[in-house]
């Protein structure tokens, strides 16, 4: 036991009953994405609209239409990833700065852990999870990456994959340097940017073949 | 306090449907999105995303200095969402301030990037007045170049101003990057015909090749008449607090014949005057070498 | 005959869920009733709590529980705790709130109130070692052996060093080899440089999130570990439980890099919380914690003496080399750079002096290569000046000092298995084109002067004495156990070639297993410092040759003749004379399910870990199992070789650096499996470039305070900073220790990759060496300028 | 009402930044407030003038003109006044909205007021009385007598003043103490701007930054003080039954009857006056006083009106106030949009709040001065 007095550690029945208020108001208190910004209260009051409730909204989401409730303040990556449990899509800064959980909203890639999910209504969201055919065929960006073994570790694949998706669209014939550009933001810290590159050239190629 | 701005910088790239009052104003005066061509040049609505200001093929043809600008800013998928607006409006980054510091801009009474032991390789060489922040913005220099106006609107009706006064000096306002006051929205901006086609040249410096913010910009136009420089615009980022329009340095150039040794001479007016801090005296040599290319690239040109 | 497995290009097993997003990392589970935990971490870069009040947070809607260091084992000093009342650097946690979710539980940390006594820190180790410079920890400043220890140099000691370079007192370790002062006597020419090499962080794309629960008295925990067989075993040591009573699971790990070699310490708090609640707790660690109590590579602080003789041999060396230690543990990187410049010099003497002292910084732990990487790109550049000043070829001198199969390196003078870096030297000249580009060395091309540079990086390439483990299952599939991790190296698949291989089997009829330890797996290396290809082709081998030989004896018994007369091949035991007379291995493993024994694992070998005896044992009867330890040949030291050779344009403007060409090639032994090999060395290679070219730490000096929190103020390498002319090859000299052939090949490529470029850059300013990291463009640009520079010459995070 | 402004420092601690802007407003309030009260005293509540408690002087062999403030004192007084104007200008200005580069012109008007500062202590000190500020009992006196004479005790007996009557000596005390604090302060504080002094270093003295706090909060005081004392000292400057003395400051002289009026020549004695002998009829000087009194309530109607239109100011200033709230929380909403695409100022909603606080403040805020200021009179 250390010195330091701590003040207000429940007992387990007190923890019970906040539990309980807490399930029955989870949510409803919530004080919007305060977990990105630890250390921050003075500022919150700008970013984010006080006594913010959860609000039902459609996504079109991979093709189906998803009734989700979502906080005003809260993001994209967070709703696919705690509300809709589409877990493909990464986060691995918060903070837009590493490409992990770029999405395709209206085919353009975007950054799912910046973009607030009730910005997003009505528009086309594409995940790593909605590249795949029902009946198991890979996306041939997927086939390419595959075919190639591209990635190391991979917690970067899925954004990298959805910003090659779109490169194959608007780039249907890219140099290496303009595949380069293309995944210009997406990090990969095995640093495997040879093997993803060769699997970026495949994949255009492939997506060449089916068009 | 800060804290929170370096939480989230993309938002400030971003339209920031978190903030009630700004949808409020977006209804007010209407989202402005898309490239116009007018009599006098051409409109590029504040809302328009800087991958559309990038590929647009009349602004390639005409105002390459500003596609070139918009085509190196932060990655592609900030690109996508990001505007000129918001990359012209963004907050600055000094990692004090954004680090929570009770800074005078973040209404504090300490500057702890000027401070001798303080770290500010990133920081301003002029400008200053308690606050050595920087201006991030990469399309600023060429919209100086290129001698845009920007249109605010509010509830005292609209105003225009020149692309360097939308810009707020720490000495008159520390806690803002730009003029906008509480309830204003910048609309528009308009690029007039007379810098179209000219010789332009723009450059950013950075550490690594995406996403990071630039160490410093360079942006001019050049108007070239029988080997001579007829007329000129030269605006530098990353210097001062504020984006910066050389002058001087275009006093100094003006009908004379470019040349590497005319480019010195301008670069070294341009940073006369610089006050370094402990780590960025290199930004001296950077910006007087940035001018001479520029000047440099007119005669190749 | 099938054909071989070993050498081929067969994409992993696990790639497809990866790519399709269904491959579930830490944070991709979810459990009944989960809640997440968040962390209150230390405003200050050392201090002690003295009050925490948590009502308010406690009163919120959704909060459940608060875990404090009093809740979790504490740690002997120098040891790490996951919470402490003490923290020693600026991030450290101190407590964690649980919640209904993560957002309240974020909302309840900012309710509450600490109360922190401020205390003395410490950046930079120098600064430690002042005779009245502050500690990084109140107990001591640095160890000496086991023991925590202060060690103060004198006023003597400082004064004594001459403007600019770096002062040496007491050392906390030293060895010495032959006799320096008749080798630097016997020097023509002698180079006393002053080093400095910064701190970076791991940044694994994936930071450190875990999530835990609690059954039936059991601990199942979802993490993210670079090694399976060994952080179960960790944890179990943490929390002091039995092994067996620790579920693991983790199939996949968004890299490590040495930071999760065990796991990571923070792994605890879930699993402690969990237990306190009694339901399932997640920890999702954000980019800026992740920067804080993620690990980081240490520092370096050194003092260089190197004497050459007019050939290039170096006649001796001598270095002293301040590791920064951060505040916890021991850190080797400051003694290990002594040993890796020992092997790859070779100087007929050597002195090694070090002192890792203890700072108030984000804990320091192996990095890829540690200790190596640092040195390597400090020392290559040196070499050109060597070279330089002598006369020599630049790749001569490296050859002249370069080990031979007898080499004796290091304060044991230890031995190789093998040893073919000259070769490498070769074939990487010949790759990247070193005499037409050396051509080009200096020209001025507008704004831009070329450089060519090299860069030849040894490091640890493997261990011995693991278990394999397979089934040869009734259906005829043959299921390979691996107790290994999956960081993306795809050694999880590689080495089960080894196994696969020896019977002959097609990779279809493979199953390889691994990532969760309720499927039975046997004992493994860490999968760090590049043990994991030469320990378990070695193991699995093994396991291979036991299945082999049970093969055979069941045919024999079967279908008469000699066990030897029998040859597995294409899923098949038959007799070498006659093809026809054979069993399926189906029908082989019914008959050793039959015969039971030690053909379907009722009996063991001895030798084999008790891990590997549950797991087998588990598997008992299900097929013919084989289970082997690594007993194969275990004589001296196991290294790889990277060479890098890198061509650079530095803009003489604007102090940028563009990589126009980097070759690299390898002595690792047998290839493999050559794409992954290429990905291993090209990646290590750029992570390398990284440290060289951007990445870096900053700290306020007067506050402690990091700055380089975030991916874009740390600046890891992203896809436009590395050239698009890449390319590799290996020497592919098998490993004579090695029934398969192949060496461990992480950790060699980036101090390859960082002095190629530290190397080329020296090149194109002319042979005028910096003699730190990382070279940015300010600092260029200022050194190209004449301008003084900013930094002190042995300032640190700046 | 916020008094001061905290923040959290580097290391999380509570630390004071400065004074709360709503303690410039309560300044304003309470100047305002007291010249109002004091205007309507005068106009309507001021009893006839005192009888004469004797004392004064029969002019006799007294010049026409007296000299009340040599050249010097002249030439002080007002280079003082107007860096202490520009002072409270380039302070106060920015924090109602009206931005301009303030910084450089206030810490030099700064150095200038220092300059005049030390150049009237040493002048104050070896050429003058220096004990002529002195409060003494006789000017107590006179005072409490001039008070209760105030409040209507008619008949009370106001002796004669010195040179300086104790309101003039208690102003300059007051002005004196919060400018000698504000320049103290303001020294220190160039330490942390860029000046001819050298580069800005916060770290420079190695006192913490909550000290430094207490040095803005200090320097934030004494200057909102001024501002107060100011106010009230140009109300009674411009008071034309004041306007002999804001004259003399001018001139350098007062009429030979002002002085044979108002002041005791063994207290402000003028070289060459005569012995005081023959006494005044009572009468005249009662007759002199009650016309003073007439005039000087008829122009206090033009005081009050100035004390309206003020108020009107004080609206107006509670106008500004929203805008200085809206820039305050703007830099908030900065954060949150950081002009966003939408590049708006943010903080529209903020500022609005603003006016909110500022119209729900600026009345309850003159009520209290109202209260006040009739406590006083």
């Amino acid at each position: 036991m250390s010195d330091v007095e701590i003040i207000g550690k429940p007992e387990r029945t007190v923890s019970r009953r906040i539990f309980i208020k807490g399930v029955i108001a989870a949510g409803a208190t919530t004080s919007s994405a305060g977990y990105l910004f630890r250390g921050s209260q003075p500022l919150l009051g700008a970013l984010v609209v006080q006594g913010s409730v959860e609000r039902l909204v459609t996504l079109d989401v991979n093709g189906q239409q998803r009734r989700v409730d979502v906080l005003k303040q809260e993001t994209l990556a967070m709703t696919l990833r705690y509300k809709l449990g589409l877990t493909g899509t990464k986060l691995g800064c918060d903070r837009a700065e590493c490409g992990a959980c770029t999405v395709l909203i209206d085919g353009v890639t975007s950054y799912s852990c910046s973009v607030l999910t009730h910005s997003v209504r009505g528009k086309r969201i594409t995940t790593i999870e909605g590249l795949e055919a029902e009946d198991g065929t890979l996306h041939p960006v997927q086939q390419g990456v595959l075919d190639e073994g591209g990635f190391q570790c991979a917690f970067c694949a899925p954004g990298f994959i959805m910003s090659m998706v779109a490169m194959v669209e608007q780039n249907p014939n890219p140099t290496r340097a303009e595949a380069a550009q293309a995944l210009s933001g997406n990090l990969c810290r095995c640093a495997d940017y040879d093997k993803i590159l060769t699997s970026a050239m495949r994949a255009a190629e492939y997506a060449r073949q089916q068009a | 306090m800060a804290v929170i701005r370096d939480m989230i910088p993309a938002f400030e790239l971003f339209q920031p449907t978190n903030v009630e009052d700004t949808i409020e104003l977006l209804d007010r005066y209407g989202e402005d999105r898309g490239v116009r061509t007018t009599p006098d040049g051409v409109e590029i609505g504040a809302l328009t995303t800087l991958t559309n200001v990038a590929d647009h093929p009349e602004l390639t043809a005409d105002y390459s200095v500003l596609t070139d600008a918009a085509s190196h800013i932060a990655t592609p998928q900030i690109r996508n969402r990001g505007t000129l607006g918001g990359n012209l409006s963004q907050d600055t980054r000094c990692w004090y301030y954004r680090g929570g510091w009770p800074c005078y801009r973040a209404g504090g009474n300490t500057c702890y990037a000027s401070a001798p032991t303080a770290m500010n390789r990133e920081h301003c060489i002029s400008g200053s007045s308690r606050c050595v922040a920087v201006n991030p913005s990469d399309s600023a220099s060429a919209l100086i170049a290129l001698d845009a106006k920007f249109v605010i609107r509010g509830s005292r009706g609209e105003r225009v101003v020149d692309a360097q006064d939308y810009f707020m000096r720490p000495s008159v306002d520390i806690e803002r990057m730009t003029i906008l006051k509480p309830g204003e929205l910048l609309t528009t901006i308009r690029i007039p015909s007379t810098w179209a086609k000219a010789t332009f040249y723009y450059e950013k410096i950075e550490d690594r090749k995406s996403w990071d913010f630039a160490l410093m910009t360079i942006a001019s136009a050049i108007r070239m008449s029988g080997g001579v420089i007829q007329d000129v615009r030269l605006a530098v980022n990353g210097v001062a607090p504020f984006p910066v329009r050389l002058e001087k340095a275009e006093q100094v150039v003006r009908g004379r014949t470019p040349s590497d040794d005319l480019g010195m001479e301008a670069g070294t007016v341009a940073t006369e005057g610089a006050q370094p801090l402990r780590h960025n005296a290199y930004k001296i040599d950077l910006m007087r070498n940035l001018v001479r290319r520029a000047i440099r690239n007119s005669a190749e040109a | 005959m099938a054909e071989k497995l070993v050498g081929q290009d067969i994409s992993p097993p696990d790639l497809r869920a990866k790519i399709t997003g269904r491959a579930k990392y830490a944070e991709d589970f979810r459990a009944d009733g989960m809640l997440f935990a968040k962390l209150l971490v230390s405003p200050m870069p050392h201090c002690r709590v003295r009050r925490i009040d948590a009502s308010a947070a406690l009163a919120m809607d959704g909060v459940v529980d608060i875990l404090t260091a009093d809740d979790v084992p504490s740690v002997d000093a120098p040891g790490e705790p996951c919470l402490t009342n003490e923290p020693l650097y600026e991030g450290e946690p101190i407590l964690a709130v649980a919640a209904v979710d993560e957002t309240t539980a974020a909302d309840a940390i900012e309710k509450i109130r600490v109360d922190f006594e401020p205390l003395p820190f410490v950046l930079s180790p120098l600064d430690s070692l002042h005779p009245n410079g502050p500690n990084g920890r109140l107990d001591g400043n640095t160890m000496i052996g086991r023991e925590l220890a202060t060690i103060k140099w004198t006023e003597e000691d400082f004064a004594a060093a001459p403007e600019g370079s770096m002062p040496m007192g007491e050392a906390a370790a030293e060895w010495t080899v032959g006799d320096i002062d008749a080798g630097f006597a016997e020097a023509a020419l002698i180079l006393d440089e002053t080093i400095v090499h910064q701190s970076l962080s791991h940044h694994p794309m994936e930071p450190r999130t875990t999530m835990a629960y609690w059954q039936n008295g059991k601990l199942y925990i979802h993490t993210s570990t670079q090694s399976l067989a060994r952080t179960q075993s960790a944890i179990a040591n943490m929390l002091d439980m039995d092994i067996e009573d620790v579920v693991m699971i983790a199939e996949y790990c968004g890299g490590g890099f040495g930071s999760k070699i065990s796991g990571s310490t923070i792994m605890q708090v879930p699993a402690i919380f969990s237990r306190k609640v009694n339901r399932p707790v997640m920890l999702r660690i954000t980019r800026y914690d992740e920067t804080a109590l993620g690990r980081a590579r240490p520092g370096f602080q050194a003092q260089v003496k190197i004497g050459f003789r007019a050939d290039g041999r170096i006649t001796a060396l001598d270095m002293y080399v301040l590791g920064d230690g951060g505040p916890y543990g021991r850190s080797g990187d400051n003694m290990s750079a002594g040993s890796t410049a020992s092997l790859n010099y070779t100087p007929l003497s050597q002195r090694h002096r070090g002192v890792a002292v203890y700072t108030n910084t984000p804990p320091k732990a192996a990095q890829r290569g540690p200790g190596g990487a640092q040195i390597i790109g400090m020392l290559e550049p040196l070499m050109d000046k060597a070279a330089r000043e002598l006369g020599v070829d630049r790749l001569d001198l490296r050859r002249i000092n370069a080990p031979e199969g007898d080499v004796l390196f290091g304060p044991r003078q230890t031995g190789l298995t093998s040893v073919h870096v000259k070769e490498a030297i070769d074939q990487g000249a010949e790759l990247f084109g070193w005499e037409e580009r050396l051509q080009r060395s200096g020209q001025r091309n507008g704004s831009k002067v070329t450089g060519v540079g090299v860069g030849v990086s040894p490091y640890t390439a493997g261990s011995r004495g693991f278990d394999g483990l397979l089934v040869i299952r009734p259906d005829g599939k043959v299921a390979i156990h691996q107790g290994i991790g999956n960081l993306g190296t795809h050694s999880i698949a590689d080495t089960a070639r080894a196994a696969a291989d020896v019977l002959g089997l097609a990779w279809d009829d493979v199953e390889v297993i691994w990532g969760d330890t309720r499927r039975h797996l046997p004992w493994s290396s860490v999968q760090a410092g590049s043990q994991t290809t030469f320990a378990h082709t070695r193991a699995n081998h093994a396991a291979g040759m036991d299945a082999r030989r049970k093969l055979q004896e069941i045919a024999a018994r079967d279908l008469g003749g000699q066990a030897e007369d029998y040859e597995t091949s294409d899923g098949r035991v038959f007799r070498r004379s006659s093809p026809s007379r054979g069993m399926t291995l189906a029908q082989a493993a019914r008959r050793a399910i039959e015969l039971g024994g030690r053909y379907s694992g009722q009996e063991l070998d001895e030798d084999l870990n008790d891990m590997t005896k549950r797991s087998a044992t588990a598997l008992a009867g299900t097929g013919l199992i084989a289970a082997a330890r690594d007993n194969y040949q275990n004589e001296g030291g196991i290294q790889s070789w990277v060479v890098g050779f890198a061509e650079v344009e530095l803009d003489v403007e604007t102090g940028q650096v563009d990589i126009v060409k980097y070759s690299a090639v390898t002595d690792c032994g047998t290839v493999l499996h050559p794409r992954s090999l290429g990905g291993q060395v090209l990646g290590g290679s750029i992570q390398g470039m990284g440290i060289a070219m951007s990445q870096k730490w900053v700290f306020d000096p007067v506050w402690g305070i990091g700055f380089a929190h975030r991916l874009y103020t740390a600046r890891p390498p992203g896809i436009l900073d590395v050239p698009l002319d890449l390319d590799w090859a290996a020497v592919e000299i098998p490993d004579p220790q090695n029934p398969v052939g192949p060496k461990g090949i992480g950790e060699p490529p980036v101090g390859a990759g960082s002095a190629a470029l530290t190397s080329a850059i020296a090149d194109a300013l002319g042979g005028k060496c910096l003699c730190r990291t990382p070279l940015t463009a300010d600092v260029l640009l200022a050194e190209i300028e004449g301008r003084e520079p900013a930094y002190g010459p042995l300032d640190l995070h700046v | 009402m916020e008094l001061w402004r905290r923040a959290a420092n580097p290391w999380g601690q509570d630390v004071l930044i400065g004074i709360s802007w709503d303690l410039m407003w309560a300044a304003v309030f309470a100047g305002l407030a007291f010249t109002l009260a004091h205007a309507v005293w005068a106009k309507w509540l001021a009893p006839a003038a005192s009888t004469d408690a004797g004392g004064g002087s029969s002019g006799a062999g007294l010049p026409a003109q007296i000299l009340r403030h040599a050249l010097s004192e002249r030439v002080f007084h007002w280079v003082m006044s107007a860096a202490m104007l520009v002072l409270l200008i380039t302070a106060f200005a920015p924090v109602i909205g009206i931005q301009f580069a303030w910084v450089t012109i206030h810490w030099i008007a700064g150095l200038i007021l220092t300059a005049t500062i030390v150049y009237h202590i040493i002048h104050a000190v070896f050429w003058q009385d220096f004990w002529a500020m002195w409060v003494n009992k006789a000017d107590i006196e006179a005072g409490l007598a001039e008070l209760s004479h105030m409040v209507g005790r008619n008949g009370t007996e106001v002796p004669k003043a010195a040179k300086y009557p104790i309101d003039h000596k208690m102003f300059h005390h007051g002005a004196s103490v919060s400018g000698l604090t504000a320049i103290v302060t303001g020294i220190f504080m160039m330490l942390r701007i860029d000046t001819w002094l050298g580069a800005a270093n916060p770290y420079l003295l190695d006192i913490t930054d909550s000290t430094w706090g207490v040095v803005y909060v200090v320097h934030g005081i004494s200057g909102v003080a001024l501002f107060g004392l100011i106010i009230t000292h140009i109300y009674f400057a411009i008071r034309p039954d004041k306007w002999w003395i804001t004259k003399s400051m001018i001139y350098g002289f007062i009429g030979q009857d002002k002085y044979v009026e108002n002041f005791d020549p063994n207290r402000w004695a003028i070289p060459g006056a005569a012995p005081q002998e023959e006494r005044v009829p009572a009468g005249v000087g009662a007759s002199l006083g009650s016309d003073d009194a007439v005039v000087g309530s008829s122009d206090a109607a033009v005081g009050s009106g100035d004390v309206e239109s003020g108020s009107n100011d004080t609206a107006a200033g509670g106008g500004d106030l929203a805008v200085g709230g809206g820039d305050a929380a703007a830099s908030g909403g900065d954060a949150a949009a950081g002009g966003g695409d939408a590049a708006a100022g943010g903080g529209d909603a903020a500022a609005g709040g603003g006016g909110a606080a500022a119209t729900g403040e600026s009345p309850s805020d003159s009520d209290d001065g109202l209260n006040e200021s009739e406590a006083a009179s």
